[in-house]
């Protein structure tokens, strides 16, 4: 017997004589994925420990300082607290204020990359148990080769099979442990090894949402890399309510694929609604278009409350924890899926179905855990169809509002619960009055978190009012999305790498994230389109991309029908769910790995720095509310690429914010001579807060600057930035002396006002640093 | 009534919290104490309501009694520019506050650090989650809050009062301010 | 070439025949131990995932309730919020308080069981890659064959060799990475399901530490399961302050290992002092007894402080933060050497030894962070022996401290920051009168978290005043510990089984965790020596093993030279450092595998319940503080075994109750009949804390207390109950006929008075469940 | 001077703080409301001076008055029988939390749930602790902290006061309680 203890051995033998017989050219490969498949050379850093990219990191804060904003003044984390943080005081274990919010971050990201993680593990096992471990990773055929960026930064290795997958996971879960275990008390303590550890969490998320969604598009089928990707329908008003509905909540697609394959398998496709909300919804068109997507995850309550489905089957992440509870209310039975989400449930999983059917049916389980996709979906769809008859009632009749309306006391504890201070007590005064148009106004803007509803002393259901004063906007929710195309062929990359590291293509914005926007999701639908109409590329996914979604150009027509889903210019590109936001950083590597031609294979610092110095991409992540945002943040920034966040993002407690008028902070190595070289503050910031819309676009525009930008790049940059700080701030800006290198960079069109403005300035011409190789 | 509560309920701060400012001429001293005051300004202040004027406006009035320097945020720096107010300094809110957490900053003008900062016209969690960068990381900064929720992690703010008794007291200051 | 995707592949053939050749009889086992090495059946839960011991819990959860006391009343975990949940109030995501308890605990546990996996995968790699993966496991020889008992018991796999250990860790990162994520916004919101993940997360913990400590003791040749391993010296006053001295702080033991194998090469053991804090001073003992520990992690700024140490060596856990800064106060250099606490130090590793030694000999660098504890322990003693004779003068003259005293305008703000609320204010101003008595008794309840001094708005160095007045007794410190023992033996189990099960012994009491004790070490001394002299078994690890030494009889002798180390009746167990708890619910499961003969392998929940109903054990964790300490009690509990913590262990938030005063709670189903009996609240609760020393004492008592005692058992257990109750609490337990099944369990000697107390509740004897087999 | 913020100043709370005992009548009206008090002493009561006697000795006096159970926690019962009094109930403090935070549970006499309950001389910390599980988790049970440092989780106690002034409150409440 030859037993193998290590993972990553690898013997091979010419020839063995052996009481066994004779053997010649043997070769057996455990673990790590031999390095046969791939002629690239290995960089420094495959498989990077938590303190490997530690230089690289600190390269970057120290030109991105963090700016920590404390949640309150004290530590309460262990037992030896709480501790008062305040002045420059020190907890029970000798932390300070800095590293202790450091630490949350890093607590926080680590979470957000754990979520991936194990969701990318679930996919990846359960797809190797239906698939086979040799089933081949394929995300876009021949157009797209490089079918990992992200993995083969990182990891250093090519997975070609779901079961190369594995490996990469491993090496994923041992750094969470590793990462997390810093956050302990008495372990790490200084802010900015807390900031490399928060980088790297982020780094290990963003290969978790690759390995995720290459092994399901590759084993599930979905659009592959395709630009044209069909439409599917988006909005509560695209809903056949009288058809059974289901509903589908979470990010792990298992459930939804299996209620689709059954509803085939019966004949029943078109017979019954499967409805979803959040990524699983997303996922699920990318399965089948026969799946409507009812909207982003801040959609649950306000859907659950319609009453119109019968049947609620939730996955995992973002969910809101009281989905039973609500859909107790209309009589919907829930069926939950998720170890990592099992409400309380009694586990079915071992019992025969029917015995499961029949209690949901009859009302006697409200709910039940399954922790099998295939059998949930099954039962999802009987009980579905069971139940609905009798549901037909269930579009309860709009509640006399005005009445309840009346008990209000304007005592103010909805509009201070409200986490956009929205005028909420009297929009609510209106109602009773009569009036609609107030409390339209705040639907318009609200994100269904219902604290109002939940601060009311008079016990009002807010929520509930305010829905039904606005179910007619509801049943016009009707809309296109285009369905997640996944990754970037490796041609489109080639055909906009040189445009977009030249500058000529001003840009590449992603719109990602959750949807605890700062005032209703329109205003993301409209700065995708200021954007993709300014002809840069705009990327999209998630609940982003179904906000986009939700919008109509005076034609009727939604942003995906205006624009093609071409990774390029005026292209708004919807690459999926958030497990998709892979492909967007794995464009901006594809750039410096099909286009310019580095080496790939473990060599994230010098990737990074190309995209950090040539890929103007930035990230506006709108509604940025979870752990997952926050670490999804964290590994575009490590890769150099700046990220937007709303207003509530301040509450991430840090930003990484650069000085630009700090002119030494901003000096670079010319790679031609060595000199140290003024490079301007491009990009200004790494991570930063804007407060509205008009703010994050003009920030945006800039933050796509980049040092290696040429003279025509830079002027097209400037004439977007110049002209939208004209637009929504009433003026030219003021730091334009800063991002002029020589008159070269200046917009033509623009050439008299901005020479005047240098001159003011007293602006000279500099020495650009030299274009890098 | 006047509440010494944090507006938004849950935002609690900790132990150290923003004195109330009791009356006027609390502000008025500490303007006049000041040697470098600023102002940082945020796009609510040209839509809340203050009389048939709108806070910005109030705003511009108390900075002009001292020229004290604006930095407008959002896309208040529109609202102004449309008043004829033409020399604000445009930043982001959470920039300003980085550049006021160095104490090494010479200020908008080069000249020094600014030594007392009031805030107004910003989403209310956003001016509080910069405060208390400020309270931690800038204490050679004053920080004031001129909003009519209670801001806790202000050094001063107003106690969450209703908007008559809160537009008095800063026509108040207005007022002792040019008298 | 044959290339293996899973790591769990396992394939053999008899023959074959193919181009290179005939193979017969050939074999390849990959990942997962193959089953031959071990006859044991397969338990229904090898390799649990987070849901599969569900039931179990639930039925702990069901008895035991949780008691939830929030630290404060918001939930601030994402941008959402932060969210008021008073009363019913959910949150933005639908959460309500007990869920959000629940929830941090969940957070806490997960990042207790990754520190201490982390280390598990820290030393096994390093050790792996020293002696090889396939060095032995060897704990104890042939007296010790069951090597792993919880490896066994949660993995169903038996290690035999270093390498074996791998996969044992993939299987714990990848169960914390998915427990992790359940806290992510809107996934888990169930507090019972939280609390399940909770128990799950200590159960992996548990396992970490015995990976960990097996691995240390089987190739760094610790004691191996001694009972008489040998005594070291502990405490200050056992310094030779005359000689160069080293500090090592942590938890990873190999930094210090190299330093004294270092010293040995260089014929220089004997002229430098090694000494140790926290566990890594355990762990050094257990390697060399040339080692000396200064005390438990709360010894740290004190002995910094005394300016004692010429070079700190930091590795992992349980390390204040602000070491760096201290050190830099007494000119001592600073060695940090693990990535999870790199001090915000620059990155030496890769430098050559003299130019690190070079510059923290010259003062040029304060410190340095060597990533290779063997290069790392060779600087350490270079620097020591270097800059000790210029630091001859390094231990401070004593401050005035009456002048500095003389500050205090007695503003409280010293004694309101004191987590014991200790009367500091009163002791400093007679330290101004020069009266020390009284900052004598503070210094002796104090636990140096220093937030004394922090809180000093007149800046008196408040911590250093107390210890320059307490300097006399630092002095004095001069103990002795039996080095840690590492396992309990197969046969010892073997002789104890019988007496724990019937109760004849009345109790297994392990004092383990933390030093944030509510009122000073010495309590946890004197009720070590209470359970040892009333001939219970006592057991202990880490600081609590050390607090203990730290107590004279009248004779002078510390507790380990008075009481045997054999895990026997009267015993004082010191298994060693903090992962060495291990070794303590490893006895818990050794006696239901080597002496009641259940099948371990896999068979969590049947084990569990023996060792719940059976045997008689429960953890005292008086200072239990830290995330690591919660996770480990957490471990004890889903075994069944009671854990008492302090009184700062309120701050857990939340406790795990019995209710004795519902009958209903109580009763079992007889193995013999299947019928319903009472078999009255033993053990009473799960998690609790105590107010004070005797609290803790009665309570221990109690909950040694088990269904299955046999009425001399039972008798002999209420004997210890009823004495310490009546000398501590001054009476006769009020809920003795809850303990009382029959006549045959009342002790003979007190027979008199119990049957009194018996008749005046209205006592009668009920049917008793039947033994068990 | 009275000090509204928790005795231990890192403890915050949150929106929900406790009403201040701004006078003896306001514990002397509560106790004559509630049908069903209870008592919660913790072992410092027996080492807290109080003038000449210990902080127990009054709260045996209260105890007394309106025949109000006591729970003794810790090793607090020592002090009670040496004390002569022998009726307490012997409880951890955190148990009989969990007890009066179950709505079914009948007391400790078996007749009804407790409506009232007071606490002192625990630590600080573990009252602290305890009074938070209560305020989230016993709605039905109102709870007055009667220790010298103000526990914002108690609905009611006294303020961060100066150990005569407490007592004369003590003392006070005990005799308008007799009278």
């Amino acid at each position: 017997m030859i037993s193998l203890d290590l993972k990553d051995l690898n013997f091979r033998f010419k020839e063995l004589e052996s009481e066994l017989g004779r053997i010649k050219e043997f070769e057996v490969s455990v673990g790590r994925i031999a390095p046969q498949n791939w002629e690239e050379k290995v960089g420094p850093t495959p498989f990077p420990s938590m303190t490997a990219l530690r230089g690289w990191d600190r390269k970057l804060l120290g030109r991105y300082r963090p700016f920590y904003m404390p949640y309150c003044d004290v530590c309460c984390i262990c037992t030896a607290g709480k501790c008062d943080l305040t002045g420059d005081r020190r907890g029970a274990c000798g932390i300070q204020m800095a590293a202790q919010q450091s630490r949350m971050v890093l607590i926080a990201t680590c979470i957000g990359a754990a979520t991936h993680v194990s969701h990318a593990r679930e996919l990846v096992t359960h797809l190797i148990s239906r698939y086979g471990s040799g089933h081949p990773l394929d995300v876009g055929g021949l157009s797209t080769e490089v079918e990992a960026p992200l993995t083969r930064l990182v990891c250093g290795l090519k997975p070609e099979k779901l079961g190369d997958l594995d490996e990469v996971l491993d090496y994923l879960e041992k750094e969470i442990t590793g990462l997390l275990a810093t956050a302990h008390t008495g372990q790490e303590g200084d802010c900015l090894d807390f900031e490399s550890k928060v980088f790297h969490s982020g780094m290990l998320d963003l290969v978790g949402l690759e390995v995720a969604d290459i092994a399901q598009i590759s084993a599930l089928e979905y659009p592959k890399a395709e630009p044209d990707a069909p439409l599917a329908e988006l909005g509560m008003g695209t809903i056949d309510q009288s058809m059974p509905v289901i509903l589908v909540v979470g990010h792990n697609v298992l459930p939804s694929v299996s209620i689709i394959e059954y509803l085939k398998e019966q004949g029943l496709t078109g017979q019954v609604e499967v409805t979803g909300i959040c990524c699983t919804a997303i996922d699920a068109t990318r399965y089948s278009q026969s799946a409507k997507i009812v909207g982003p995850l801040s959609w649950q309550i306000k859907y659950i409350r319609s009453g119109i489905p019968d049947v609620i089957v939730t996955d995992e992440q973002c969910i809101r924890t009281d989905v039973l509870f609500e859909a107790e209310k209309i009589g919907s039975r829930v069926i939950a899926t998720s170890e990592k989400n099992c409400m309380g449930l009694p586990d079915r999983t071992g019992d025969p179905a029917d015995a499961i059917v029949a209690d949901l049916e009859t009302g006697k389980a409200a709910g039940a855990l399954v922790l099998d996709p295939e059998k949930a979906g099954k039962i999802a769809v009987r009980v579905a169809r069971s139940v609905a008859p009798a549901r037909r009632n269930k579009v309860s009749t709009p509640p006399n509002i005005a009445d309840m309306a009346r008990a209000c006391t304007d005592c103010k504890q909805c509009r201070r619960a409200c986490p956009n201070d929205l005028p909420v007590p009297g929009a609510i005064r209106a109602v009773a009055a009569r009036d609609l148009a107030p409390i339209g106004e705040v639907y318009d803007r609200c994100n269904g978190c219902v604290r109002c509803e939940q601060a009311c002393p008079k016990k009002i259901p807010v929520y509930s009012v305010m829905t039904a004063a606005a179910a007619h906007k509801t049943r016009d929710e009707k809309f296109k999305i285009r369905v997640g195309r996944g990754a970037i062929q490796d041609v489109e990359i080639r055909q906009v790498g040189g445009p977009i590291v030249l500058g000529e293509i001003p840009g590449v914005i992603a719109f990602a994230g959750c949807a605890n926007y700062p005032n209703g999701g329109k205003e993301v639908a409209e700065m995708c389109l200021e954007f993709a109409r300014r002809r840069f590329i705009a990327v999209t996914s998630g609940c982003a991309a179904m906000s986009i979604s939700m919008y109509r150009d005076e034609e009727g027509k939604t942003p995906y029908e205006q624009h093609p889903g071409d990774f390029d210019a005026g292209g708004i590109v919807n690459v999926g769910s958030c497990v998709s936001n892979a492909h967007i950083a794995g464009a901006a590597v594809k750039i410096a790995s099909i286009f310019a031609r580095r080496s790939l294979r473990g060599n994230f610092e010098e990737i990074a720095d190309y995209v950090y110095n040539r890929v103007g991409a930035v990230g506006v992540v709108w509604g940025a509310m979870s752990q997952k945002a926050a670490a999804i943040a964290m590994g575009f920034v490590r890769l150099g690429i700046p990220v937007i966040v709303g207003p509530h993002g301040s509450k991430y407690r840090r930003m990484l914010l650069g000085r630009a008028d700090r002119e030494e902070d901003w000096y670079t190595s010319d790679p031609g001579t060595g000199e140290q070289v003024y490079a301007g503050p491009v990009p200004e910031h790494l991570f930063i807060a804007a407060e509205t819309k008009e703010e994050a676009m003009v920030l945006a525009a800039k933050l796509c600057m980049r040092p290696n930008d040429t003279g025509k790049g830079r002027a097209i940059k400037l004439t977007h930035y110049i002209d939208l700080h004209r637009r929504v701030l009433g003026t030219i800006p003021e730091d334009l002396p800063l991002f002029v290198r020589s008159m070269s960079d200046v917009p033509i069109t623009m050439k008299e006002e901005i020479s005047r403005v240098l001159q003011q300035a007293g602006w000279q011409e500099r020495k650009a640093p030299g274009q890098r190789p | 009534m006047a509440i010494l509560e944090p507006w938004q309920i849950a935002e609690i701060s900790g132990p150290r919290k923003a004195a109330a400012i009791s009356k006027p001429e609390v502000v008025v001293a500490m303007i006049k104490r000041s040697k470098r005051p600023v102002m940082i300004i945020g796009h609510l202040a040209a839509e809340i309501a203050a009389g048939d004027r709108k806070l910005l406006d109030y705003l511009i009035d108390l900075g002009n009694t001292k020229n004290i320097p604006i930095i407008a945020t959002g896309h208040t720096n529109r609202n102004l520019v449309s008043r004829g107010y033409t020399k604000a300094t445009i930043l982001p809110a959470v920039e300003a506050a980085h550049r006021l957490a160095d104490s090494g900053w010479q200020g908008l003008d080069g000249k020094g650090p600014h030594d007392l900062a009031f805030f107004a016209g910003l989403p209310y969690y956003l001016e509080w989650t910069i405060l208390s960068g400020l309270k931690h990381f800038a204490p050679h900064v004053r920080t004031v809050s001129l909003g009519n929720g209670y801001q806790p992690h202000a050094g001063y703010s107003f106690a969450s009062i209703p908007t008559e008794q809160w537009l008095e007291s800063l026509k108040a200051v207005i007022g002792q301010m040019e008298g």
